[in-house]
Formats: C-alpha cells, sequence, structure tokens
C-alpha cells in the first residue's frame, strides 16, 4: 500500500518533469521544481515507511528546508537580480 | 550475467556520457561546469548502486535488522560529492573572474579575444 | 618515538601548516611556516628514506586500524623516492618565493598563495605515500585544486582560461582515475592498493579490471600531460606565477606519472598489461609522438615559459617510454629521469622566473643580450638547458644514457636512436635562447638590475648545482631507482 | 526582499528552528543519517536564507568575515588537532583509542570533535563562498 | 484495523491529490493558474499523505517529525508560492485574465 | 532522470539549467536513498539543491545570461562519448549484478564494519564510524579539499574587491 | 525578556522532540545548542514580535487552523473538479482589496491562508492592500470581506500595539 502511494507521487513527480521540460518561462519551471521538492519530501517519507524505517524522516526535513533555500534564492534572484542586496527598496 | 541485471550500469554509463558530452561540445563555461558535475554525479551510482543488498536496510545498526546494505561505498561518496562541490566552487570562482576579464564566458569568444589580443602586441 | 610516526608527520606538517597561514593572515609569517613546513618534510622524507633503505617497507596504520579496514600508509624504495623529490623542491622554491610572490602578485594575495602552496605540497605527499586507492584520489584533489589556484594567481588574464581549462580537463582526469578505482573496488572488495593487488592476481583477464586499467591510465594521463591530452600544460605552465611553474613543472606531473607506475606494476601487473592488452605497445607509440611532436613544437615558440612547457611535454615522454619499456632497465631509466627532470625544470623555471622579475615577461625578445645585464643567470638556464638536452656531466645525460642502455637492451635499437635524434631537437629550442641571451644585441637599453635578493639567486642555483650534481654522483639516484624498478618489476611478476 | 511581508515574517519564525535543527543533525550523526558536513551545510543554509531576506550587509554583520575566514581553518585544525593529539598520546595518528582511558569512549571522543572540525569549516566556507559570491557587483556588460 | 483502513484511505486520497494537480500543471493554460495547481499538491496531497502516515506510525517520534515536516510545508510552500508570484509578476509575467480584468472591490 | 539530463544538455537558458540542475539533484538524492544510502543522500539534497544552485546562481548573477549557442564540431563529443560508453559497458559486464549479496564489495572489508563497528567505535551510524574514525584520514582529506576550495574562492574573488577599494 | 525565554523554552522542545535521546550528554548539547542559536537569534533581531509570536493564544491558533484546514478542502476539490474537468472552466482574476488585519503577523498570516487555499494566491501583501489572484470568479468573490479575514483579525489579537 506504501508502495500505491510511492507510485502515485512518482507519476506526480513525471508530470511535474514533464512541465519543468515545457515550461515556457522560468517561473513555469520553478512551480515544477518547487513541487518535485514537495513530492521528494512526501516520496522520503514514504519511503522510509515502505523499507520499515521511519526514523530517516530528519532527511525529508532536510529536503524541505533546503528547497525552500533554494527557491527562494532563485525568486530573488529573478526579482532583483542579485543574491546580495538587502531589496529594501520595495515597500510592500 | 544478464544485461538487466546491470541496468543499474546503464543508468550510470548515460549520465556519465551526457555529462561528459556537454563538457566537451559546449562552449559555455558555466555550462560545463554543469556538465562537469553530472559527470562526477555518475560515479556515485557507479559506487552506490552495488552497495545495496536486497532486503538490506540503510547501514544504521539497531535492534531487530541484520542485513545491512554496504556502508563503504557511501563514506567514498560522501567524500567524493564533497570534491565535486568543492570543485564547482571553484570552477564557478574562475568563471566569474574569467567574466569580470573578458567579459563573456563563451570558450570561443574568449579565445577570440585572446588572438586578437596577441595580435596586437 | 617520533622515528615511529615519520609517515604520517610527512604529510600533517604540511597539511597543518596550510590553515594556520591562513588563519594567521599575514604573508611574512605565512612564508617562514610554510618554508619551516617543508624543510620538515624534507627531512622527515630523508629520514623516511634511510630508513627504508635500511629496513625495507614501512606500513603505517592511520588511526591504529589495521590496513585493509583503516587507511595505510605504505613507504617503499618508490614513494620515498618521491617524497624526497617532491618536499625537496618544495623546501628549495619555498623561500624562493618570497620575492617573486611580492613582485608577480598584486595585494593580500600572498598569504593565501602559500596556504595553496602547502596544500599543494600536502596533497603531492599524500599522493605519493599512501597504501589506498580512494585516500589517494582525495589528496589527487587537494593537490589539483590548490594548483589551479595557483595557476589561476598569474598576473596575466590568459592564466584564469588556462586554469579554467586545467580545472575541467583535471576533474575528468580524476573522475576517470575514480571510476577505475570503483571497477577495481567493486571487483575486488577493498581499497588497499597491496590488499587489491593480492586479489587481482589470478583474474587479470576479467573485463572490468581490463576496463579498470583503460580508465585509470586515460585519468592519469590526464593529469600528467601525455601526449595526445597534455593540451592544458603549456598555458598552465605559461601563465603561472614563476615559483608556482617550477613546482608544478617539477612535481606535480611526475608524482601522476609515479601514481601511473604505480598501478601499472602493482596493482594491474605485467601479465595483463603485455599479454591481455596492448598497453604498452600503445604507452609506447605515445610517448614517441610526445617526444618528437612537443619537441617539434617548442623550437616554434616565442615565449620562454611557453617553450619549456612544451619541453616538459617532450621530456614527459621520455619517462612514459622508459615505463613502457617495462624493463628493469627501462624503469630505472624512467625513474632516473623523473627525477631528474624534476630538478632541471625547477632550475629553469626558477631562473625564468629571476628573469621575469627583472623584465617582467619572457618572451626570446626580452632575453636579447641578457648575458651582458645577468651573466650568472645566463649561464645558469643554459646549464639548466644542457641538462634538458642531456650533455655530458648533467643530469639529464645520465637518465638519458640510461634510457638508451634500456632500450638497446631490449633490443630495441630504433628508439635509442629517437632518444639520440629528439636530443638534437632539443638542442635546437635550447639554441634559441643561447642565441638570443648571447649573440643578439639588446634590443632594448638592458633592463637595469635592481636589488638581487638572495632568496631567489641562492634556491635556484642551489637547483642548478644539484643537475650537475646528479651528472657525476649517480650513487643515489640510479641506486635508489635501481632499487624501486627492482621492487615495482617483482610486484608486477 | 525585507520588503515582502510573508517573507519576512515566515523566515524570522524559521530560522532559530533551522539552526537547532543544524546542530541536532550535527550531534545525532552517532545515531541518525547526518553529521558534521550536512550540519554544516544546513548551519550555512540557514544563515544564507537570512542573508537572502535581510540584505548581505546584515549577514555580514552577523557573522563578519573575520569570523568567517577563521572558521574556514579552524575547522582543519580542529581535525588535525585531533590527530596530533592521539599522536601525543602515545598512539598513531588519528588514533582515538587513546583519547580516553576506555577505547569506545575514545572513538567516540575523537568522532565528536572530527565532526566539530568538519561542520565548522564546512560552514565557514559554504558562508565564505556565499558571501564571496553575492557581495560582488557585476562588472558592466561588455557585450 | 480501523486506524489501517483510515491510513490507507488517506494516502491513496493523498496521492490522488497529488496526480490531481500534476495534471493540473500540466493542463493548465498560463503560469498562474498552474500554480494553482501546484497548491493542490503542497496542501491536500502532502497533508493526507502524512496524515496517513502518522496514523500509521502511531504516537511516537515519528509522528513528531511528521507534524515537523507537515508544519514545514505549510509554512514555506505559501511563501514560496506568494514570492514566486510576485516575482513573476515583477518580470512582467502577464496573467492571463478573463473578461473582467482587475476589479477593485471594495 | 535520464531525460533530465538531455534537458540540461539541451537548454539554452543558463537559469533554467540552473533550476533543472536542481530537480536532478533532488532526483538524485531520492534515487540514492532508495538505494539505503541515506547519509549520502542527505548530502546530495544539501548540497546539489541547496548550496550549489545558490552558488550558481550568484555565478550566474556575476556572469550573466544565455548562452550564446549551440556548438559546431559535434561528431567529436560524440565520439569520444560513444568511446567511453563502449568501455564503461564492457567493464561492466564483468561485474556481478545489481544487489548481488555475494560480491566481492559484500565480502571482503565491508563485514567487519557491520559486525564490529558498535563494539568498537561505539556508533551505532556504521557510516558516521567508517567516515570518522576507520577512515578518518579520508575525512580529514576532504576537509581540506573544502577548506581548498573556500581559500582558493577567497584567493580568486578578494583581489577585486581590494583594487576596486584602492581605485576609490 | 519573556520573550527570549519563552524562544528557548520552544527551542529546547523542538530539540528533546527531535531527538528522543535522553542521555545527559545530549541534553547538554541540546541545552548549549539552544543558548546558542538563541544568542544568535538575538543578534539577527529575529526574536521580535513577528519573529516569535509567543502572544498569540494558543487555542486561537489551533481552532484558527482547523477551520483552515476545512476551508482548504473545501476549495482543494473544486479546484481538482476543475482540473478535471476536460472544459477547464478558468476563468482567472486578479482582485484587490484592504485587509483589515493590523499587525504583520496578522497580514501575514492572512496572506498565507489565501495562499494555502488552493484557488487563490496572494501576488502582493501590505498593510494596505492585497493583490490576490484567483483561478475562478467565484473564488476572487469569496476572498474579499471574506471568513477569513474576519477570523485573523480576531485570532491576531488587537490589544498590542504593532511595533513594526
Amino acid at each position: 500500500m506504501f508502495a500505491a502511494a510511492a507510485a502515485a507521487l512518482l507519476v506526480t513527480l513525471s508530470l511535474a518533469l514533464v512541465r519543468a521540460f515545457r515550461g515556457p518561462t522560468v517561473f513555469d519551471r520553478v512551480v515544477a521544481a518547487n513541487s518535485i521538492g514537495t513530492v521528494a519530501v512526501l516520496l522520503l517519507a514514504v519511503i522510509g515507511f515502505l523499507t520499515g524505517r521511519p526514523d530517516f524522516l530528519d532527511l525529508a526535513l532536510v529536503y524541505g528546508l533546503l528547497n525552500v533555500v533554494g527557491t527562494i534564492a532563485v525568486l530573488k534572484f529573478f526579482h532583483f537580480g542579485d543574491l546580495g542586496e538587502p531589496g529594501d527598496e520595495e515597500g510592500a | 550475467m544478464s544485461v538487466l541485471g546491470h541496468y543499474n550500469y546503464w543508468v550510470t554509463v548515460f549520465l556519465m556520457t551526457a555529462g561528459l558530452y556537454i563538457v566537451i561540445a559546449r562552449g559555455n563555461l558555466v555550462k560545463k561546469l554543469i556538465g562537469l558535475s553530472i559527470f562526477q554525479t555518475s560515479v556515485y551510482l557507479l559506487y552506490v548502486a552495488p552497495g545495496k543488498v536486497i532486503g538490506g536496510t540503510a547501514p544504521i545498526i539497531a535492534p531487530g535488522y541484520t542485513l545491512y546494505s554496504n556502508p563503504l561505498p557511501h563514506v567514498l561518496i560522501l567524500t567524493a560529492i564533497v570534491v565535486g562541490v568543492a570543485t564547482l566552487a571553484l570552477g564557478l570562482a574562475l568563471a566569474v573572474r574569467i567574466h569580470e576579464q573578458y567579459g563573456s564566458i563563451e570558450e570561443d569568444e574568449i579565445l577570440a579575444a585572446d588572438r586578437e589580443a596577441e595580435e596586437r602586441a | 618515538m617520533i622515528l615511529a610516526h615519520l609517515p604520517a608527520l610527512e604529510v600533517v606538517v604540511p597539511l597543518i601548516a596550510a590553515p594556520l597561514t591562513l588563519v594567521l593572515r599575514r604573508a611574512s609569517i605565512a612564508w617562514a611556516l610554510t618554508t619551516a613546513a617543508c624543510a620538515i618534510s624534507f627531512v622527515v622524507a630523508l629520514l623516511l628514506a634511510v630508513e627504508v633503505a635500511r629496513g625495507g617497507p614501512i606500513s603505517y596504520a592511520i588511526g591504529s586500524w589495521a590496513p585493509p579496514w583503516g587507511i595505510e600508509y605504505r613507504v617503499d624504495a618508490l614513494s620515498s623516492f618521491m617524497l624526497v623529490l617532491v618536499s625537496g623542491i618544495a623546501t628549495v622554491v619555498a623561500p624562493y618565493a618570497l620575492r617573486s610572490v611580492a613582485t608577480e602578485l598584486r595585494g593580500g594575495q600572498g598569504t593565501l598563495l602559500y596556504t595553496m602552496f602547502c596544500l599543494c605540497v600536502a596533497g603531492l605527499l599524500g599522493m605519493s605515500i599512501t597504501g589506498d586507492a580512494f585516500n589517494l584520489f582525495v589528496f589527487m584533489e587537494i593537490a589539483s585544486l590548490s594548483s589551479y589556484v595557483l595557476i589561476a594567481l598569474g598576473r596575466d588574464r590568459r592564466a584564469l582560461l588556462a586554469s579554467f581549462q586545467y580545472l575541467i580537463l583535471g576533474t575528468i582526469g580524476a573522475t576517470f582515475f575514480v571510476i577505475g578505482v570503483g571497477l577495481l573496488f567493486l571487483k575486488t572488495g577493498t581499497l588497499n592498493l597491496a590488499d587489491m593487488a593480492d586479489r587481482l592476481h589470478g583474474e587479470s583477464t576479467d573485463r572490468a579490471v581490463r576496463a579498470a586499467l583503460a580508465f585509470i591510465v586515460v585519468g592519469m594521463s590526464l593529469k600528467l600531460a601525455l601526449f595526445p591530452l597534455h593540451l592544458w600544460l603549456p598555458n598552465a605552465y605559461t601563465y603561472a606565477p614563476s615559483t608556482v611553474t617550477a613546482l608544478l613543472a617539477a612535481t606535480a606531473t611526475k608524482v601522476s606519472v609515479y601514481v601511473l607506475m604505480r598501478f601499472y606494476f602493482d596493482v594491474f601487473g605485467l601479465h595483463l598489461l603485455t599479454r591481455v592488452l596492448p598497453m604498452q605497445d600503445i604507452l609506447m607509440g605515445l610517448s614517441i609522438l610526445a617526444i618528437v611532436t612537443a619537441s617539434l613544437v617548442a623550437v616554434w615558440q616565442t615565449d620562454l615559459k611557453r617553450l619549456f612547457a612544451y619541453s616538459s611535454v617532450a621530456q614527459i615522454g621520455y619517462i612514459t617510454l622508459g615505463i613502457a619499456l617495462g624493463t628493469r632497465e627501462g624503469l630505472t631509466a624512467a625513474i632516473v629521469h623523473l627525477f631528474n627532470h624534476g630538478i632541471t625544470k625547477g632550475a629553469l623555471f626558477l631562473l625564468l622566473g629571476l628573469v621575469a622579475y627583472y623584465t617582467g615577461r619572457t618572451p626570446i625578445s626580452s632575453v636579447r643580450g641578457l648575458a651582458r645585464s645577468m651573466p650568472l643567470t645566463t649561464f645558469g638556464i643554459t646549464l639548466a638547458g644542457l641538462s634538458l638536452v642531456g650533455v655530458p656531466g648533467t643530469a639529464g645525460f645520465v637518465s638519458k644514457w640510461t634510457l638508451v642502455l634500456a632500450a638497446f637492451e631490449a633490443d630495441q635499437w630504433w628508439l635509442g636512436g629517437i632518444v639520440v635524434a629528439t636530443s638534437l631537437i632539443a638542442v635546437a629550442y635550447v639554441w634559441r635562447f643561447v642565441e638570443a641571451a648571447y649573440l643578439s644585441a639588446p634590443a632594448v637599453p638592458s633592463p637595469v638590475p635592481r636589488d638581487r635578493p638572495l632568496s631567489m639567486v641562492v634556491p635556484a642555483w642551489i637547483l642548478v648545482g644539484a643537475c650537475i650534481w646528479f651528472g657525476f654522483d649517480t650513487s643515489y639516484t640510479v641506486d635508489a631507482a635501481r632499487r624501486a624498478a627492482t621492487l615495482l618489476l617483482e610486484a608486477a611478476q | 526582499m525585507k520588503g515582502f511581508l510573508v517573507l519576512r515574517i515566515v523566515a524570522k519564525m524559521l530560522i532559530p528552528y533551522i539552526l537547532v535543527f543544524a546542530l541536532y543533525v550535527q550531534f545525532h550523526g552517532d545515531y541518525s543519517p547526518g553529521g558534521g558536513f550536512q550540519a554544516g551545510v544546513i548551519a550555512a543554509a540557514a544563515i544564507m536564507l537570512y542573508g537572502l531576506i535581510f540584505g548581505l550587509p546584515s549577514a555580514r554583520r552577523l557573522v563578519p568575515d573575520a569570523v568567517v575566514e577563521t572558521m574556514v581553518g579552524l575547522g582543519v585544525l580542529i581535525y588535525a588537532g585531533v590527530g596530533l593529539v592521539g599522536l601525543a598520546l602515545g598512539g598513531n595518528y588519528l588514533d582515538y583509542f587513546v583519547l580516553a582511558r576506555d577505547p569506545v569512549a575514545g572513538q567516540l571522543r575523537g568522532i565528536f570533535w572530527v565532526e566539530i572540525g568538519v561542520a565548522i569549516t564546512v560552514s565557514g566556507v559554504m558562508l565564505k563562498i556565499f558571501y564571496m559570491f553575492a557581495g560582488r557587483r557585476r562588472r558592466d556588460d561588455t557585450r | 484495523m480501523l486506524l489501517d483502513i483510515a491510513s490507507w484511505a488517506l494516502i491513496l486520497l493523498g496521492g490522488a491529490f497529488c496526480i490531481t494537480g500534476a495534471i493540473g500543471l500540466l493542463r493548465m493554460p498560463d503560469f498562474f493558474t498552474r500554480m494553482h495547481a501546484a497548491s493542490i499538491i503542497d496542501t491536500l496531497g502532502a497533508a493526507f499523505i502524512l496524515m496517513g502516515l502518522i496514523l500509521q506510525a502511531g504516537f511516537s517520534l515519528v509522528t513528531v517529525k511528521l507534524i515537523a515536516i507537515g508544519i514545514l510545508l505549510f509554512l514555506t510552500s505559501p511563501v514560496a508560492t506568494h514570492a514566486l508570484a510576485r516575482a513573476a509578476l515583477a518580470r512582467g509575467v502577464q496573467p492571463m485574465l478573463a473578461k473582467g480584468d482587475v476589479s477593485s472591490n471594495s | 532522470m535520464a531525460v533530465l539530463t538531455v534537458g540540461v544538455a539541451v537548454q539554452r537558458n543558463l537559469f533554467s539549467v540552473v533550476i533543472l540542475s536542481g530537480i536532478y539533484s533532488f532526483l538524485m538524492a531520492t534515487v540514492l536513498v532508495a538505494l539505503d544510502a541515506v547519509d549520502v543522500g542527505m548530502t546530495e539534497a544539501s548540497v546539489g539543491a541547496g548550496v550549489s544552485s545558490v552558488l550558481l546562481l550568484g555565478a550566474l548573477t556575476l556572469c550573466g545570461g544565455e548562452e550564446a549557442k549551440p556548438l559546431n564540431r559535434r561528431w567529436l563529443p560524440l565520439l569520444l562519448a560513444a568511446v567511453i560508453v563502449g568501455a564503461l559497458v564492457y567493464g561492466t559486464l564483468g561485474l556481478p549484478g545489481f544487489a548481488d549479496p555475494n560480491a566481492p564489495i559484500h565480502m571482503v572489508v565491508a563485514p567487519r564494519y557491520l559486525e564490529r563497528a558498535v563494539t568498537e567505535t561505539g556508533v551505532p551510524n556504521v557510516v558516521t564510524a567508517v567516515l570518522a574514525s576507520y577512515r578518518g584520514y579520508d575525512t580529514l582529506g576532504e576537509t581540506t579539499v573544502v577548506f581548498t576550495a573556500g581559500a582558493g574562492v577567497i584567493a580568486l574573488l578578494r583581489r577585486r574587491r581590494r583594487a576596486a577599494k584602492g581605485a576609490k | 525578556m519573556l520573550r527570549i525565554a519563552s524562544l528557548l523554552v520552544a527551542l529546547f522542545a523542538f530539540w528533546v522532540l527531535m531527538s528522543g535521546m535522553f542521555s545527559p550528554f545530549l541534553l547538554g548539547l541540546g541545552v548549549a545548542s539552544v543558548v546558542a542559536v538563541t544568542w544568535l537569534a538575538r543578534h539577527m533581531e529575529i526574536a521580535d514580535r513577528e519573529g516569535h509570536p509567543a502572544h498569540l493564544r494558543l487555542v486561537a491558533v489551533v481552532s484558527y487552523w482547523l477551520w483552515l484546514f476545512k476551508e482548504i478542502w473545501l476549495s482543494g476539490l473544486k479546484v481538482a473538479r476543475i482540473i478535471l474537468d476536460p472544459r477547464l472552466p478558468v476563468s482567472p482574476t486578479l482582485v484587490r482589496f484592504a485587509p483589515s488585519q493590523k499587525t504583520a503577523v496578522g497580514i501575514a498570516t492572512h496572506a498565507n491562508s489565501i495562499t494555502l487555499t488552493p484557488g487563490t494566491i496572494t501576488v502582493q501583501a501590505n498593510h494596505q492592500e492585497f493583490l490576490v489572484h484567483a483561478l475562478t470568479r467565484d473564488g476572487a468573490a469569496g476572498v474579499v470581506e471574506s471568513e477569513m479575514n474576519r477570523r485573523v483579525r480576531e485570532f491576531e489579537g488587537s490589544d498590542l500595539e504593532e511595533n513594526d
């Protein structure tokens, strides 16, 4: 049954991959990447149960965290074209 | 000895080839570096995949499990990953410097710039 | 007590010196540390060499884990020979860096150059001493990463590109090496070289092992700049700071050769090399090509550093030629040439650095009439050049002579002929320097001799002296090389 | 990016937990996956996140360059130093057995310090590289 | 037993939502609408799968970690989406709009 | 994953390449975890998805954008790649099959690690035990490699800032 | 000061929950780590009202989350139906409206909640104005002056001065 979940996630993954390829804009790719990140986190959790050793969820947490950092870096990059600047200028 | 029994190696081979192809065929320095890192990643699979034992589990000793996968390749690959990222970082630093000096990161443009400079000299 | 731990200290001393230089930040302190570390390594290497000559190979288990499980340091005749070469050159070059670096680099780069210098030396020493295949890879990466940086520190912007190309090719080479090691590991289940060799013997016809051989040879050939894979070398040597060129030319490629020999003979064994695959023939063909083409290309170069860089490619051809012969004499010649070429090139590039110190650059035109303004330096370069050619009375002669003898002994007369003939090409390119320096009138007003920094002159002349000394006294080089060669061949049988 | 209200608030909430998590990964490397390298990366990632959101200057104020550079060297020194201590106590290089009276305790102690060394260097280097890349102005494009 | 069935149901539901989201990701006509589809994966898919797993794990540390993952996802995914949308808009990606465009109610 | 690699090869927009390689890295990490290499998976995820993409982006900020053109000499790399495929395929056919518990790598060194790591080092995570103790020297080397990279980047990138300051 | 203390406690709880091991050595390390991180957090100036909103009432938060989950579920179903509908009946809409929250945390919660609910995404969020992209026109209408708005307003608490 975990296998079924894993399979579903894999299908999701491949669909998202297609989007990552086709994605006309970079942002489409980022969306796909983000989804893939989420799916990977879930997949890891499921794999943990699948192999009977669910104590490796730390790994999934690491994925989640780094996915965020990565995405935010990408976005900041696209928004400001620079990673370093404080970017205060847009008072939002 | 069946071909199917080696499919893990085929993946490795494919990745490796693709990575290498990118490195050689692409003129963009950053692209070359990415190719290089894919090339290196393929090695991870080469090492780790055979370390898996059917029915085995991750090599963290816990009561209730007797069959573990081989930890040694994991250790080696950890080191290899680190080496890979170190190389990537250095390569990028170089690329940045090259861009600052030449205003381009396309290999042929840079070479052309060099030739030009030499002719002028 | 300390004596028992020499193998560890050999590598660890420069390794620790590296972060210390970074943390302490002052260039002068960094320089002192580097020099001291290199000197200590050199002393340790000498002690080790004595120890090995007396008591046979030393095995040192790091972390007290017995070899197949832990990492083993293994010092035998060949590796102690390499250790002496590397640490010796480093010790001579390090003091030279003080002034050279000050003129060739801008700003606060000095400290970091020393850091990289230490790392590079530590990496090379580690490569020579370790008895573990993967550990070798790790140290190879330390050495290469640091040498990329060292090359990129050159003042010319082309240094960056040269370094980048070296990075790409070097990484591919290293990865090939890892693939080869991986195949061997999958086949044998061990990473210890000696253990691996034991387990491999008998099944050397296996396909995986053959592929591993191919990968390792190609990988290392990239690193050691064997002929068709040498493209990175000329640029790298030309644009790197002089100190760096001297260090790398004298040691880096040589250590790669060492690694090749190590795997070639120790791990794979002659059976595989000669009977199963035509490895030796391929290697020989490439070596000859390397010698002929690189020598010819060298003749047409307009920059001295580049000229001698191509000459390096050619000289590496001689070394691999010796390996390809596969006989005891051939190997002896290869090892001796390794050493002699190391000191010769070291001397040459140090002296060229001295020239660059005055003239700024090193195109041939800049040394016109140099004999008048810098007679001693010119003379030194000429001496080292003669050693490169292989004139009797110099170190180069000894190794070429051994090589010719080895060729005759193996009934390959024509090889001897080739060696002699190509030496004539070497005469041609060395002559270009001599002609410019002695016979041409100074085109530009002769450079004003600034101060003569002893810290630069003395190291250079030590190496020039070594070129001459080892041209007469062959007891250390040839004998030690012969011992090493014998051991290697015994292992390879 | 400070202006991104939502981002700012969530980052503020998350960063301390990321750091604690990094330290958790560091110290539980013995029992679960992870160890010095991963911990170093995660910790560096937390600071990077801070730098991304609040700007590089504030990250630099928080962890100044000098500290980072010292970290870079310090980690290797700790690691190599552990080896030397083993040497001084009569073992081989990197011999942890001699670090405590009980060999197993010695091993644990050795591994602990070694991992700390790794983490310090790794996070130092990652941060330094981030500073280096993010802190440079792009040169005017000549193309 | 009942717990098992419940958890399976939840996991399957989550899987189904994930696939739906992915299909949406493919089918949707423009970037912004795709983001809506993606958010289904992030929220419903993730939540159900995690809840199913929690039921499987029972009351233990694993549960805590699963919850932590859940909180993490729930905190970060909207942030990422939000930032993404904003960056896209700032970079001039025009959202495809139905006839009545920017309507400023209130 | 294979497809992804092709994508990386084909894409010309470097940003897309970066994102794709991030995804690639995630997938690789998942595969690694599926192969029981949890530690490796964790490292790959943190390095590939986190650090590398930030680094690449940083570099791209400084180098900028699009790749100029696809490259001319296509047959040469293909040929080279083909040779390598040949060699590897040739070599791997001699290797034991996937997940074969009797392969040599499981017979020689590894069993001792698995059997004795806990009693000898007191660490249940064998990967950590091997990493930090049995092969601790490798890890020292690895740390040094990281150090080298760090110092190298400092060496390469610091000068300009100094110079710029001087110029101002 | 109280805020620091509560951050300490929260972080330590996090540590213990993650670790699940209670050897004195590890607990000691935990305490050390938590203290170090808190110190760092103070330096980052992120342990303030926004970063560590300890003033919110737990009950309110939990009940809000439960409600929000129900919302997500409902609109999730809607979006799923749209996706699976062969005609793909989307009518993307942008709406602007003013939120009624006062605190930054409230704004952020509101914005995040909108984004979390499938079918609507906050594109811009600040004290004055929200810009929301919705998948359908109905969804857009539902966002403006919604129950969500009211609930977040309730739970953020109005008694405290905003010191942003």
